[in-house]
């Protein structure tokens, strides 16, 4: 289970929405249980998949996470009952505009994980780390960033480091 | 004598000074329109189309950069764009209503506070006008003053010519020292025939006339009238040569960032809203109102000029088609 | 509905002459309103200065209605004169309203979501065979290479639901689906090659808004791009920015959009905003069979769900 | 909020084995915001608790992140540790390095640094965190129980018995349900009249018990604490004050051919009528759809004979609205018939049994109107069709439950038991008789059930047959059945004198219309939902409303009276207190910029989103936005994500403190 990440290039970020009553307590099942999984990930703890905005992805990849974890409770298991059923439409829609604008969906992860399933937290992460790590980083978002209009455009020295910074 | 250039070697022109490191603006496509951009090479310039943008953004840029800051342990660190490093530039196929502005705007960038910004960009930039010789029914300079072949503003002026060609006035030093820097582009012609300049279709307007209304009419009935349709966007704003709102804001992350300025239009309906909530401009006839007062009240009390240049570019971008020529002859006949 | 039949044999230029009838009912369904004091507006189109354009009107007398007219060059959707984002028009009271086909989706959308009640509005419903695109040239006969691109595919060119319909349909030719064509293009490319697609694009937008304020669904109080704490999207007409600005403008429009393209028409930077529209209601079809503006609905597609929803994406 | 304490917690060395924590100390006091960061063995513990109470005291701080183990082992902790200084405990956040961290990674430079990223997570959002007050609800301390059957019933005494005014309200002219119909109950053959009647009593006399028999809710409004109850109390045609229930406006009834539902229309009735002569109240009403007088304006003579002139008929439907506390749902089931459905159901009937047009094919409460000594027949077991004693019972399981086929797929839990006591009532009462059970398996948990099951088959011999019946017809005057007997695998065919059937326990019809009014949710087949199906079983998701009995799903009369006594402790539990106290993470819409698109209230799982209207002072309308009610709001915070102008928030979990930490990734 656990991934040698030893002696890579590339470290990628991964952002890990999570919702509190399931997958939050998943990762932390994974914890007591003393599995191991790849250091990349960061969670953010929501009250609910229904919390969860699909600004917040974008954002995360704006602000520089080379994948994206989306993770709540199990159909039926929701803690308020619908808020994952409601998320789970609004992520069906969300990753296929974000594939039509040419993000690539292996970037973007959704799981169910329970409170009891700390071995599917560390094989949902572990995963996406590795395709993500395999993919190299997500340039698009971070270059568009540094990219200027034309008219306003002042080619310094500290904008090339932060090209070249990327990769 | 005249001095003439060759379509051939306008574009090499182009070519010649991008090598040498200017950076060249003119129309140029852009997916399916035509934009004022930055010329890889003469190629890429288009003639005959008036760019959907003006060419102001060469001076005033859509977005810019004013500042970036950093907090550290030791304090906020501040680094100032360097104006230095704006680059030398000439826009070439400029036409008389987009190679007027300048003009106009200097007056408002150079008033009490001095914008080095745009002063800086406006000293390094040469400008090649270009004469009209079409139009659309959008078209109205000779309304407001100026001409399809009114060289103000360019610093050499071409005129198309019959056969080809373009003959060449140095309206300025700046255009002077661009003919003698490529001599070898330009021709000693005897002055062939310019071809006939385009003709819009309004008549010239009584600016005077419409500022005296202007000045007695903060009030009336007429605001209503013509913007109750207006949408609220900035596509007017953002297209027009001679608009010149901007906002500052900072952007990025909290420890780190830009201040940024970035064009802004007084159609929208938040552009005067204070900080309390309260919006002096609530709704949109007020908002509208604005932008003519401004554009031939405002800016005539102050720097005694009109803030347009008949570009007719608003009316073309305006989805819901408002139309500054009819609403100045309107408010001519009143 | 339309009689097939009549459109395989139709010409490829329409005849708008009924156009003209249209214009004659509108005007004196407007008359009569106003004369009755049944409204306080109507919401039409009269001629623009030039040629071959027709621009929006409030219009408050019987008299001023005989101004109003129907041609290919009324492209606007005047649902938007009925939103909260138009508080000067709602507020003069009841209003009628002219509706193409498309424009009634607009309306049955904003009924849906609270923000028009039907007996609130008159619809003048008008039968419409299609409209200029942008650009296009409007001295020509409306045809082929003139027609708005989502004419070309439109199903609503009777409008249904409406209070009285003005005019009748010309035989209708039958056109390419452009737009489809282009979303089968664009689906086709890797997502590399979308991406390059979207930010060439997208770098062109100057962040005018004017994609928002003809939006009829664009209604909200503050838009949340407005926002600057938090700020979600960069309000700068940045690459960056742009391109978050129009991700999130499609999400919020997904299972709204009726599809009117006003986006596109005002959009004065020639983005073709209406692909996202078009590619996300044809998601939300495919995934839960909803199709925005047919009737007006209580849920949209993202604020229902059902038990066994698609979750084939979910591992 | 600017000056925030970090506490860098060693647990021991669960986390400073693979974390170095004095690196994340140092580095936490670099992060913006941070007034101070330091390290400690034990956090949790007392001297661990004290410095961090003596640290925000010295250093004045404003917020606090507890880089420990999960929030969800201490934050209550540290939270009261923080209160205990006058702190708001809403600014103090754990940063969890342990679980998610230190206890899941090896190298101890990637903890570390992880560990680190982690604290500037939580130190980002509690920066944004704004103080936040718990929410008090005053609560109404009186419960409204609907539906007056043996869960109603049970939930009604006990609530009343604590000492808390109820309301029931039942449907029917008298409380009893279904289980004033039985004749005994199993495991026990408990004459069921005789233990349901004395309740029936102790309810009409509680004095703390509000009886609307005949009546039906018409409207629901409020929220846990505070429902306002609209009850339609239907006209009976009777002043219930006046009527002493002596029963001769009955008697002298010309009408009297009316078929008795309550006999399953075996028996007749009159036009004024109590169901079943232990009714309570024993207050007739007017069926007027039959009543002469209604139909024609001729007859009259109930009114005529009645001594204390309790007869009106001018009587009309009557609203009584209620304030209410708390709510008990206990509407029971209804039994599944084999008739044939509407086209557009998902659930069929049975035309291989004839579609209910076969005689002596009748259901499980026929036959328990049969043998019942108050039924039809006085307690004998005489076949509807031709009145004689049946010789050959066909008892058939399963008709319509566990049959998808059928549209139905759940077991209905009771059926098994009480087709075993059929075949004992029968034994008993037909000593000559044989009872045929076909039957997938027997499905018999709880206290004494499969030996009772077992005496069925070994002392009553009653013949179980494991197989389906593939079909039943009439041929003459038996009802034949064909079916199969998979154990020994042959095809069976008996010729019987009665068939009963044992149907499939259905929610109530209008179940649904009912769950509406009161914002809870069903299932599929209309049964309430509960909302957790382990730990909150008599709760429903909807604060304030709880479940009791077959409502929820096929139930036992023990189960049934279990969760009914359970509601009533849930209901007891929440009229312990004057004020209703919660954590106050709940939504909150900011009216200024609210469209009034209403998605939030769309998607609310709670029904919290109320319509407001916003009028000036002269009483005008001026706008009408959203508005998040806190004691209904169940925080889960849909609302905010699908609000398109954001114009709604969760408390605790704004976006300023989500963007702050996607900013700190």
């Amino acid at each position: 289970m656990h991934a040698a990440h030893k002696n890579h290039d590339f470290e990628p970020k991964i952002a890990a929405f999570v919702c509190t009553w399931c997958t939050y307590a998943g990762a932390d099942l994974a914890g007591t249980s003393r599995m191991q999984y790849p250091p990349n990930v960061r969670v953010l703890k929501f009250p609910c998949t229904g919390r969860i905005d699909p600004v917040f992805i974008l954002r995360a990849f704006q602000k520089g996470a080379d994948g994206v974890l989306v993770s709540g409770c199990h159909p039926g298991d929701c803690h308020y009952m619908a808020g994952n059923f409601h998320a789970r439409r609004r992520f069906a829609a969300f990753r296929q505009l974000l594939d039509f604008v040419g993000v690539d969906l292996n970037r973007l992860q959704f799981s169910w994980v329970s409170a009891a399933e700390g071995g599917k937290w560390v094989e949902v992460v572990t995963g996406l780390t590795e395709r993500v790590r395999s993919m190299g980083p997500m340039r698009e978002f971070k270059e568009l960033e540094l990219e200027e209009q034309w008219s306003g455009k002042v080619d310094t020295p500290e904008l090339q480091e932060a090209y070249e910074a990327i990769s | 004598m005249q001095k003439t250039i060759t379509e051939q070697n306008l574009r090499a022109l182009i070519d010649l000074l991008v090598k040498k490191g200017t950076r060249v603006v003119g129309p140029r496509r852009a997916g399916s329109i035509t934009l004022y951009e930055p010329l890889a090479s003469g190629g890429e310039l288009i003639l005959g189309e008036l760019p959907r943008r003006s060419a102001k953004e060469a001076f005033f840029p859509l977005c810019e950069n004013i500042l970036s800051f950093e907090k550290t342990t030791e304090g906020v660190k501040v680094a100032d764009v360097d104006p230095s490093q704006f680059p030398e530039t000439v826009i070439v196929g400029a036409r008389p209503c987009d190679a007027a502005a300048p003009g106009i705007l200097d007056a408002v960038f150079s008033w009490d506070y001095k914008d080095k910004f745009y002063l800086e960009r406006r000293r390094k930039t040469t400008i090649i006008g270009l004469a009209c010789t079409s139009c659309d029914d959008a078209c109205f300079c000779t309304s407001v003053g100026l001409s399809p072949a009114d060289p103000r503003g360019s610093d050499l002026f071409l005129t198309p010519l019959e056969g080809g060609g373009y003959a060449c006035e140095a309206v300025t030093e700046k255009g002077e020292k661009l003919l003698a820097e490529f001599p070898q582009l330009f021709t000693d012609a005897e002055a062939a025939k310019a071809l006939p300049q385009a003709e819009p279709a309004g008549e010239k307007l009584d600016l005077a006339r419409i500022k005296s209304w202007l000045d007695g009419n903060f009030e009336n009935p007429l605001w209503a009238e013509i913007s109750e349709r207006c949408a609220g966007c900035g596509a007017c704003a953002f297209v027009c040569p001679a608009c010149h709102c901007f906002d500052i804001v900072d952007e990025g992350g909290e420890t780190k960032g830009c201040r940024r300025k970035s064009w802004d239009a007084c159609g929208f309906g938040k552009f005067t809203n204070h900080a309390s909530g309260h919006n002096p401009r609530d709704a949109q006839p007020k908002r509208y109102r604005n932008r003519i007062m401004h554009k031939f009240k405002y800016y005539d009390d102050k720097f005694g000029k009109t803030l347009c240049t008949g570009c007719g570019r608003c009316i073309r971008a305006c989805p819901v088609g408002i139309d500054i020529a009819a609403v100045l002859e309107e408010i001519s006949k009143k | 509905m339309i009689d097939l039949a009549k459109k395989i044999e139709a010409p490829a230029t329409i005849d708008i002459t009924a156009y003209a009838g249209a214009t004659e009912a509108i005007r004196a369904e407007a008359a009569k309103l106003l004369t009755e004091g049944a409204v306080a507006a109507v919401i039409g189109y009269i001629p623009g200065r030039r040629n071959g354009t027709a621009i929006p009107a409030i219009v408050t007398s019987p008299e001023k209605a005989q101004e109003l007219i129907f041609s290919p060059a009324c492209v606007n959707n005047l649902a938007l004169y009925l939103t909260r984002a138009k508080k000067e028009v709602k507020g003069k009271g009841r209003l009628a309203v002219v509706a193409k086909g498309c424009d009634m989706r607009a309306l049955a959308g904003l009924m849906g979501e609270s923000q028009l009640k039907r007996e609130d509005v008159v619809i003048i419903g008008v039968a419409c065979a299609g409209v200029y695109g942008s650009g296009a040239d409007r001295d020509a006969p409306l045809a082929e290479k003139n027609i708005a691109r989502k004419c070309r595919e439109c199903r609503v060119h009777a409008p249904e639901g409406a209070d009285v319909v003005a005019g009748s349909l010309p035989p209708l030719p039958e056109f390419s689906p452009v737009e489809a064509e282009e979303l089968a293009r664009l689906e086709a490319m890797t997502p590399a090659a979308r991406w390059a697609f979207w930010k060439e694009h997208f770098s062109r937008c100057i962040r005018c808004m004017a994609c928002r304020s003809l939006c009829p669904f664009c209604y909200c109080e503050q838009c949340i791009c407005d926002r600057n704490r938090p700020q979600a999207v960069e309000a700068t007409p940045r690459p960056a920015g742009n391109m978050a600005w129009h991700i999130v403008r499609a999400m919020h429009l997904a299972g709204r959009c009726a599809g009117c393209a006003e986006c596109e028409r005002a959009c004065p930077m020639d983005i073709p905003l209406n692909l996202l529209n078009r590619k996300m209601a044809r998601e939300l079809k495919e995934l839960y069979g909803h199709e925005a503006g047919l009737e007006p609905k209580e849920k949209g597609p993202l604020n229902e769900y059902r038990e066994d929803d698609d979750q084939s994406f979910i591992k | 909020m600017s000056r925030i304490g970090v506490f860098v917690c060693h647990c021991g060395e669960n986390i400073s084995r693979t974390v170095d924590v004095e690196r994340v100390a140092q580095a936490a006091a670099r992060l913006p915001g941070v007034a101070y960061a330091t390290d400690y063995k034990y956090m949790c513990s007392d001297p661990g608790q004290s410095l961090l109470k003596k640290a925000i005291a010295e250093h004045n701080l404003d917020g606090v992140v507890v880089a420990a183990c999960s929030p969800r082992m201490h934050e209550k902790t540290f939270r009261k540790a923080a209160e205990a200084t006058g702190l708001n405990p809403f600014v103090c956040e754990m940063a969890n390095i342990r679980e998610h961290c230190s206890w899941v990674h090896e190298d101890r430079e990637e903890a570390t640094a992880k560990a680190i990223d982690i604290v500037k997570l939580m130190a980002a959002r509690v920066r944004r965190n704004r103080r936040l007050a718990a929410i008090t609800v005053p609560v109404t301390k009186r419960a409204l129980v609907i539906g007056g059957g043996i869960a109603g019933i049970q939930a009604a005494l006990d609530i009343a018995d604590a000492g808390h005014e109820v309301v029931l309200v039942e449907r029917e002219p008298s409380i009893g349900g279904h289980m004033a119909q039985l004749s005994e109950t199993f495991p026990t053959l408990d004459c069921s009249q005789c233990i349901m009647t004395p309740k029936m009593v102790d309810v009409a006399n509680h004095p703390k018990i509000t009886l609307h028999t005949y009546s039906e809710i018409e409207e629901v409004g409020g929220y846990i604490g505070n429902f306002q109850v609209t009850v339609r109390k239907k006209a009976r045609s009777v002043d219930m004050a006046k009527c002493t229930g002596c029963g001769v406006c009955m008697a002298k009834c010309p009408q009297k051919k009316i078929p008795n539902a309550f006999d399953k229309d075996m028996g007749t009735r009159p036009a004024i009528y109590v169901p079943f002569p232990q009714a309570v109240p024993n207050t007739p009403v007017i069926d007027r759809e039959n009543c002469t007088y209604f139909k024609s304006g001729k007859c009259g003579v109930c009114a005529k004979v009645c001594g204390p002139c309790a007869v009106d008929y001018t009587q009309q439907d009557e609203l009584v609205t209620e304030q209410i506390g708390a709510i008990v749902v206990a509407t029971g089931f209804d039994l599944y018939s084999i008739e044939p459905k509407p086209a557009d159901s998902p659930i069929q009937g049975y035309g291989e049994f004839g579609y209910g047009t076969i005689p002596d094919v009748i259901d499980g409460m026929t036959f328990e109107r049969l043998a019942s000594a108050s039924g039809p027949t006085g307690g004998k077991i005489l076949r509807p069709s031709d009145g004689k004693e049946p010789k050959e019972v066909v008892f058939i399981q399963c008709v319509g439950s566990r049959a998808r086929e059928k549209g139905i797929s759940y077991c209905s839990k009771i059926c098994c038991m009480y087709t075993a006591k059929h075949t004992m009532l029968y034994k008993h009462k037909v000593h000559d008789g044989q009872a045929y059970v076909f039957f997938m398996d027997a499905r018999t948990p709880g206290k004494n059930y499969d030996e009772f099951w077992r005496r069925a088959i070994e002392e009553e011999e009653a013949v179980y047959i494991r197989g389906m019946v593939s079909r039943l017809y009439q041929k003459g005057d038996k009802v034949v059945v064909m079916g199969s007997d998979i154990s020994v695998g042959i095809q069976v065919e008996i010729e019987a004198d009665l068939v009963v059937l044992a149907t499939a326990v259905q929610a109530r019809k209008g179940a649904d219309t009912l769950a509406q009014k009161l914002g809870i949710s069903y299932d599929k087949y209309n049964f309430y939902s509960e909302a957790h199906a382990k730990l909150k079983p008599v709760e429903c998701a909807t604060a304030g409303i709880y479940l009791a009995g077959a409502c929820q799903g096929p139930k036992d009369i023990p189960d049934t009276v279990s969760q009914a006594s359970a509601a009533a402790a849930k209901v007891m539990t929440l009229f312990a207190k004057d004020q209703l106290e919660r954590e106050p993470i709940v939504a909150r819409v900011n009216e200024r910029f609210c469209a009034a698109c209403f998605a939030c209230k769309k998607v609310c799982p709670y029904g919290a989103v109320e319509e407001k209207e916003i009028r000036d002072r002269q009483g005008n309308l001026i706008r009408v936005v959203a508005s998040v009610n806190p004691g209904v709001c169940g925080g889960c915070g849909t609302c905010q994500a699908t609000c398109p102008s954001k114009s709604v928030e969760l408390d605790g979990y704004t976006d300023e403190q989500v963007m702050a930490m996607i900013e700190a990734l």
